[in-house]
């Protein structure tokens, strides 16, 4: 229990996808604007990694390592996750078109995101077990949309702010990222998983 | 209710005041060199956002004048050792004012604490410089030697009270064995705290900051206390070392970057009491409350809405 | 390397088949997304886009077949928003197309009208009144300040009107209240 | 003594306490100008032509609307002038008005004709008309008509007088019961017997006692109760005094005839016993003349459209720029100079030193949240400064703009003297335009789809006809060649049952 305690605490403040490992930045400066595409974007992305890192060990365990085709790992995952994706685009488009056109071309991006690819991989790499890679993904999602949320707040915030021309838009808005990732050095030593 | 209309330049001012007190203690028990670090601090501050202001194109007395820039510079000066070399506090304040500060727009506009993320700047960049406070009360000329490095002065410097207790921990001594004491500690936290009180008797800061920051502070320290008294240490530890005052009634208020309902001053003072404790306890960095403060700024908007006080009529 | 192809082909083909079931299972029937581009649209039906009418233009869009700068009642602003909505990087409006000009209603010279009826073929939003060789009007209200009527009129008797701000409509400028 | 309480306000002492908060009357001006546009509804319509000579109390410009109410000549004399006249308003915008040269003799129109004293013999709808034809809105600086807000209220359980000051530093209601209490009380009846309510409240701030002793002296109705509640400010606002006096929250967008009361200012309760009893329509009313600049603050009963300039030449005012503004020191709307006239919501005009009381220049908010403490209705300033700002106008409705009273007292404490409530005005009437924009908009679509599916709709019809009529013609073809066939077919046997008998015959 307290491991995957831990794993969560790891996930979610320590080792940060965002703000910390510096993955997915792709869709935390695309779908940050505002608060409630950025909650859409948690919850999808949150489905997709927890679904994509319970398929990817699957495959990895009951088809890649026992046909020992370990080298395909990259590619098969990168299957499984587009696959993922693209059902979770059906199924939001369906649920929620608005929600769904928000969200635009990131939801589809969420293939490419490296985070959910990341998760994949560094399960393997860590050896999780089945529940613990089902933890992990969950954690990094939950951390990833945690930021996210909390991003696309400041962001509101910024936007009425009297920033400098030069700094308007994204610029101003990489600064905040960077600073809040400094802001999250705060969590270094609280748990190492 | 009926309240002297204060406008916004003497609310800085008053708040500069009420730091008197625990600046004094600071001198009593280190030495004056944390004047220099104030001059130094506020000189830069300054200068940083005149040239910025410039740049911008934008008049530079009001922004200067409301002295927003150089409460900045001195808190952050205050915060870091007083033996500190002079281009860390140069460094900080110029990271503090820009970064913080000016680039969202200067005073109002910042999201974080300009003060806390110069801090926590200097303490990532620079661990050595910034856990290093002078051991003993030194005099005004060796300090201004250990600033500008003119002389070597070793054997000046040693850790806070904070660094010391979490090393020895980490090698494993029990929390009986170790010296828990500092005066000078005690008395710089009782100084802000008095400050921080006269700040609390004039309305220029809101009860529910400074009281649910350490209402959080002493629960977690306590929870904790409780469940291992030779692991973890007392609540009262934590309130009598580091800046835990200065924190709670000077820099979690700073109403900016701070959350602004009633009930969101509640649960974001709570939080960064917790969140020191936490991180004083299990992090990295013993001096916890810039990431503290830093963390909880960054929730600040979703607190906001998430607490509106219920309007007239709905 | 059979095993490696064969694999991810089965893979490829499972995954190809639970997608295709959910296709079919989760579909969504129209495009929303002109109804959303519609909505944002000023809906003057002035043609200015070179499409008879916003809807029309909202289609053209969704389908790529025109930019999204070719409409100047909605302003800069209009532009904006459409990108926001497409998430895609905005433009300036296009010139070719128009200027943004401040909202004006159609008014008749009543004594010059001679009753033609063109003018009610020509407007978009049926705003006109009138019966042939009797003279028109125009329901203030309803016009939204196209200009299709204006090239159709024989005796040129259709004025545009800027509307004029009144104590009912003023919107205090926020440009002098702000500080220093 | 009021057993609730509101949340927020300001504790302000009057800054201009008078000696004497007597009601004078002065002379009739010279000159009136009277605009054509009130607070809802369209401009009215002139029903004078100019250089016709009209008396005090006459129709002078009429509306279609049953909401609104016309406007009446408030002198005799001469119309001179129907033209464009700048409006005391924040805008400086022109409006169209009526100016009436005064022949100095104030001659009535009959006034003998309608309910009198015996109002009880007429029908409340007789009364909702009266109220309605005289003229009565709002004394209390909103300007809503009265009849609408009577009718709305009509099956109410409590009426309350609003006897409370708007603002500190006007006095103008407190005069009025000074000089008509028991105007008040006998309107009080009056609206008893047009309204289903069963008592009525005299809400008063405790520091009148000259007010409260003569109220309580002459009411010996025992319906009637005399209510002290403590003197702060906003509590003369509708929605909170309804709360500080009967403990109900009005519902956000509602009013407070939602909630079974009827709430009327002091002064639209004197206008209501002048028009149903004494057969007389709105024509004057009071005006507190207060500010640094005026020595000693007076009241007025004065005509309206009055100049401002012919009110202020009854008082002492300090030599120097002054800086005139509309309603008082907390809501006030500053105006350039005095050229305005006195209309039916004017309940203060504030005579400041200009170098006395110059603003101070506003900083960036700190977000400090002295505001927050003192709203009445508990809203969040500081968010809606920051959102207003930044023009995100759905954000701050978000954060329930639309529930701001304006009462200023967010202004009043800002440490950073930001202007607060004239931006959320801006954002107010950005919202209302924005809503408007949307429903032409909306109209127009619908408007154009509507005549997009006739003409596909005749377009559909003509094919159709024209398909119906070629199948006929075809049928008719078709139908002409089958009997083209039959007659051939029939002559071909002819023929050939001819050749048949002429070959047999040759045979």
């Amino acid at each position: 229990m307290n491991e995957y305690f831990l794993i969560l605490i790891s996930t979610i403040l320590v080792n940060n996808f965002v703000l910390v490992k510096f993955l997915g930045l792709c869709p935390f400066m695309g779908v940050s604007k505002k608060m409630d595409t950025a909650i859409g974007m948690g919850f999808a992305t949150t489905f997709v990694l927890t679904l994509a890192s319970i398929t990817s060990y699957l495959i990895n365990t009951y088809l890649l390592v026992p046909l020992e085709l370990e080298y395909l790992r990259t590619i098969a995952f990168i299957v499984t996750i587009a696959a993922v994706v693209g059902f979770t685009e059906l199924v939001v488009n369906k649920t929620s078109p608005v929600l769904h056109q928000s969200l635009g071309v990131f939801l589809p991006l969420i293939t490419t995101n490296c985070a959910v690819l990341g998760v994949a991989l560094l399960n393997v790499g860590a050896s999780n077990s089945f529940l613990q890679s089902a933890v992990y993904g969950f954690g990094a999602a939950v951390g990833f949309s945690f930021v996210l949320i909390l991003f696309a707040g400041i962001r509101e915030r910024i936007e009425s702010a009297d920033v400098p021309v030069i700094f308007q838009g994204v610029p101003i808005a990489l600064i905040t990222a960077g600073l809040m990732s400094m802001a999250f050095m705060g969590f270094v030593g609280l748990a190492n998983v | 209710m009926e309240t002297k209309r204060l406008d916004t330049n003497q609310i800085m001012r008053q708040v500069i005041y009420a730091l008197v007190l625990g600046v004094g203690a600071q001198i009593y028990f280190f030495g004056s060199s944390v004047i220099v670090q104030i001059i130094l601090a506020s000189i830069t501050a300054i200068i940083a956002e005149a040239v910025f202001l410039q740049i911008r194109g934008v008049k530079i007395k009001p922004a200067i004048m409301d002295g927003s820039a150089i409460l900045t510079a001195i808190l952050l000066a205050i915060s870091i050792p007083s033996i500190a070399p002079w281009w860390v506090v140069v460094l900080g304040v110029l990271f503090a004012i820009i970064f913080g500060k000016q680039i969202f727009g200067g005073l109002g506009n910042n999201p974080f604490n300009p003060a806390m993320l110069g801090y926590a700047f200097l303490l990532i960049s620079y661990p050595v410089q910034m856990t290093q406070w002078p051991g003993e009360f030194i005099s005004f000329s060796q300090g201004i030697d250990v600033i500008f490095g003119l002389n070597n002065v070793d054997g000046l410097t040693g850790a806070t009270r904070l660094d010391d207790v979490k090393t020895q921990l980490m090698l494993g001594t029990q929390i009986r064995d170790i010296n828990l004491e500092s005066v000078s500690q005690l008395w710089i936290n009782v100084g802000f705290l008095l400050g921080g009180i006269y700040l609390l008797l004039r309305r220029i800061i809101f009860w529910q900051i400074p009281f649910s920051l350490l209402l959080g502070l002493i629960l977690m320290s306590a929870a904790l206390f409780f469940i291992d008294p030779s692991q973890f240490t007392s609540p009262y530890f934590h309130l009598a070392n580091g800046a835990t005052m200065l924190a709670a009634f000077f820099i979690a208020t700073d109403p900016v970057s701070a959350s602004t309902t009633p009930r969101g001053r509640v649960i974001y003072g709570f939080f960064i009491g917790t969140l020191i404790v936490i991180i004083r306890v299990f992090g990295g960095y013993p001096d916890a409350v810039a990431f503290a403060v830093l963390l909880m700024n960054i929730t600040v908007p979703l607190i906001d809405f998430y607490t509106q006080p219920k309007v007239f009529g709905k | 390397m059979f095993d490696a192809t064969s694999t991810l082909s089965l893979l490829a083909l499972l995954f190809g088949l639970g997608l295709g079931y959910a296709a079919i299972r989760y579909r969504v029937e129209g495009n929303p997304l002109v109804d959303q581009i519609d909505a944002i649209l000023p809906q003057t039906q002035c043609g200015q886009c070179d499409f008879p009418g916003c809807r029309p233009y909202a289609e053209a869009i969704a389908s790529g077949e025109a930019e999204i700068n070719q409409c100047p009642p909605g302003g800069q602003e209009g532009v904006d928003a459409l990108a926001e909505l497409l998430n895609i990087e905005t433009m300036t409006l296009n010139e070719e197309h128009g200027e943004p000009e401040p909202k004006r209603v159609a008014v008749v010279d009543e004594d010059v009208c001679i009753g033609c009826t063109l003018c009610i073929q020509a407007c978009p939003v049926d705003a006109f009144v009138g019966s042939s060789k009797v003279m028109t009007t125009v329901i203030a209200q309803e016009c939204t300040g196209c200009d299709l009527c204006i090239p159709v009129c024989p005796v040129d008797c259709i004025e545009m009107v800027e509307i004029k701000p009144t104590v009912r409509n003023y919107i205090p400028d926020i440009a002098e209240l702000a500080h220093v | 003594m009021s057993e609730f309480a509101f949340k927020g306000g300001l504790k302000l002492e009057n800054p201009y306490p008078a000696d004497e908060i007597d009601l004078i009357r002065i002379p009739l001006p010279d000159k009136v100008i009277l605009p054509l546009q009130q607070r809802i509804g369209e401009q009215a319509k002139p029903i004078v032509g100019i250089g016709e000579h009209v008396l005090t109390g006459q129709v002078v410009a009429t509306i279609d609307d049953e909401r609104c109410a016309p406007v009446h000549a408030s002198i005799s004399g001469n119309v001179v002038a129907i033209d464009e006249q700048v409006m005391p308003h924040q805008s400086g915008l022109k409006a169209l008005c009526i100016t009436i040269e005064s022949d100095g003799k104030d001659d009535w129109v009959d006034t003998s004709i309608g309910c009198t004293e015996h109002y009880e013999l007429c029908t409340p709808e007789t009364i909702y008309n009266k109220i309605r034809v005289s003229g009565i809105v709002g004394m209390g600086g909103a300007g809503f008509p009265t009849h609408t807000k009577v009718q709305l209220a009509e099956g109410c359980h409590t009426l309350l007088v609003n006897a409370t000051e708007c603002e500190p530093g006007i006095t103008c209601d407190a005069s009025l019961i000074l000089a008509y209490s028991t105007k008040i009380i006998r309107g009080a009846e009056v609206l008893f017997h047009i309204s289903r309510a069963e008592r009525a409240i005299i809400a008063i701030e405790d520091d009148k006692p000259e007010a409260i002793a003569l109220l309580k002296k002459y009411c010996n109705n025992d319906r009637i109760s005399i209510e002290e509640i403590p003197t702060k400010y906003t509590s003369g606002a509708e929605k909170i005094l309804v709360k500080s006096v009967l403990g109900i929250e009005i519902p956000s967008g509602k009013f407070a005839s939602d909630v079974g009361v009827l709430c009327l200012n002091v002064g639209t309760v004197v206008a209501i016993f002048d028009a149903v009893v004494e057969n007389r329509p709105l024509i004057s009313r009071a005006v507190t003349v207060a500010g640094n600049a005026v020595k000693v603050p007076k009241n007025f009963q004065v005509r309206l459209g009055a100049s401002y300039d012919y009110l202020l030449s009854f008082t002492d005012l300090e030599e120097g720029k002054h800086k005139v503004s509309m309603a008082g020191m907390m809501m006030g709307i500053e105006l350039k100079g005095t050229n305005y006239s006195v209309t039916k919501n004017t309940n203060c005009i504030f005579v400041d030193m200009d170098e006395k009381s110059a603003p101070a220049k506003a900083k960036e908010c700190i977000r400090c949240g002295l505001c927050n403490t003192v709203c009445p209705v508990d809203l969040l300033p500081q968010q809606l400064y920051w959102y207003s700002k930044g023009e995100n106008i759905d954000k701050a409705v978000d954060y329930n703009l639309l529930d701001c009273i304006e009462c200023g007292c967010c202004s009043y404490v800002c440490p950073s003297r930001i202007p607060l409530v004239n931006y959320y005005q801006f954002s107010k009437a950005l919202y209302r335009q924005q809503v408007k924009e949307k429903e032409q908009t909306d109209k127009a679509r619908s408007r154009f789809e509507f005549r997009e599916m006739r003409l596909e709709r005749n377009k559909r019809e003509r094919a159709e006809m024209m398909e119906a009529k070629k199948k006929a013609l075809k049928e008719k073809m078709a139908s002409d060649k089958a009997q083209k066939d039959i007659i051939e077919a029939a002559v071909e046997r002819v023929s050939s049952s001819k050749s048949d008998t002429e070959e047999q015959d040759g045979n």
